[in-house]
């Protein structure tokens, strides 16, 4: 399945791209994306519990179970206001 | 319970933005904040801020917000945010925020608890536009 | 901390009030309160409150009160507060507070405090008058 | 002693006046006065503990002593707001 993921504020800088795409065996879980994730890029690990992240536009766990087109975004906590 | 939601890249106008509101017969409350962006961030001066947002995701987490404000306070009438993105010089607000409800402690309440919320969960971030050096 | 207290007759201009805000750079927060005229007010429908007040003991006790603002809050930078005497109609407002800080917290703890301590001790009270039988 | 009191709100109605002098003893107690208030005024009684009062700007309990001149205020619990 095909699932891409977004990178906002300072990890859109880390990755040094905004989106890729990752081909992945269907219904991997978000956690085992995220150690894909960060593995093509080693500089998330060392922001590793400032990371958020959300399927679509919803916070999810590590548990959550990806689907074949989901959108995954990585983002620093957030500042509003 | 009414909500206004807007994400917006131009100054705020708060004299229309208050002319927006409809008071019912029971309101007795009206509480607004602004948050302006203050002229220094952390260490330095600086001249203004930048926001960003994933903004379907804010639309959708705010909405989820304005849900549990009703869930909480049911007497709230109203709700309306008003979040700057782009480039805010000091001295602008980022942030306008209006509860209507009929007492004024739901409001007081109502009006902490979204800020703290939203402070924690919807997708909008910030970066400071340093001040040039004199 | 800057203040400013009026006892009016006359309805309130928002808009203007608004304006009468000069912000500072460490101004991060501002934070305006309404209060309302409800369309009832225990039992029964009403046309109107009508406000009366021991002035000087009333400005006075408010003074006491910003003072109170200053030594518990030491941030907040200004404090403004219009009560409306004479009689006030359904759906205007008698009350409008202001407290403008650098953050956010002493804004709202403030403003409370403030509205709770003048229900407490400033001498103004209010008579309903009642609505027309239909 | 001259002391003016003053009745605001539903004490001037319930007075049917709005101010009145007593002549007093030097130094006498605001508690003292405002017996000799209930005296004249027995519908004062059954408002009793809805009762607020002030010398000059100032809230007192019954032990302050007045001075000639003091200008002392009846009113019922404070609604502004």
């Amino acid at each position: 399945m095909t699932v891409s993921v977004r990178y906002w504020s300072w990890f859109k800088d880390l990755a040094g791209l905004e989106r890729e795409v990752f081909e992945l065996d269907p219904g991997l879980a978000l956690g085992d994306l995220l150690a894909q994730v960060r593995g093509r890029h080693p500089k998330f690990e060392q922001v590793r519990k400032s990371t958020l992240v959300a399927v679509g536009l919803e916070y999810q766990g590590a548990e959550h179970r990806l689907q074949d087109g989901d959108e995954v975004s990585l983002f620093p906590p957030v500042q509003g206001g | 319970m009414r909500r206004e939601l807007q994400l917006v890249r131009e100054p705020l106008d708060e004299d229309s933005l208050r002319r927006g509101w409809i008071p019912s017969a029971g309101s007795g409350a009206v509480l607004q904040f602004l948050g302006i962006v203050r002229g220094r961030e952390g260490d330095g001066a600086i001249e203004a801020l930048e926001y960003e947002a994933f903004e379907p995701m804010a639309e959708h987490q705010f909405q989820k917000l304005f849900d549990g404000v009703e869930m909480r306070w049911p007497t709230v009438e109203a709700v309306r945010l008003v979040h700057r993105l782009g480039v805010v010089s000091v001295g602008e607000a980022s942030l306008w925020v209006e509860v209507v409800s009929p007492h004024r402690a739901e409001a007081f309440a109502a009006c902490q608890w979204l800020i703290d919320a939203m402070k924690q969960v919807v997708p909008i971030w910030k970066r400071a536009l340093p001040a040039p050096e004199r």
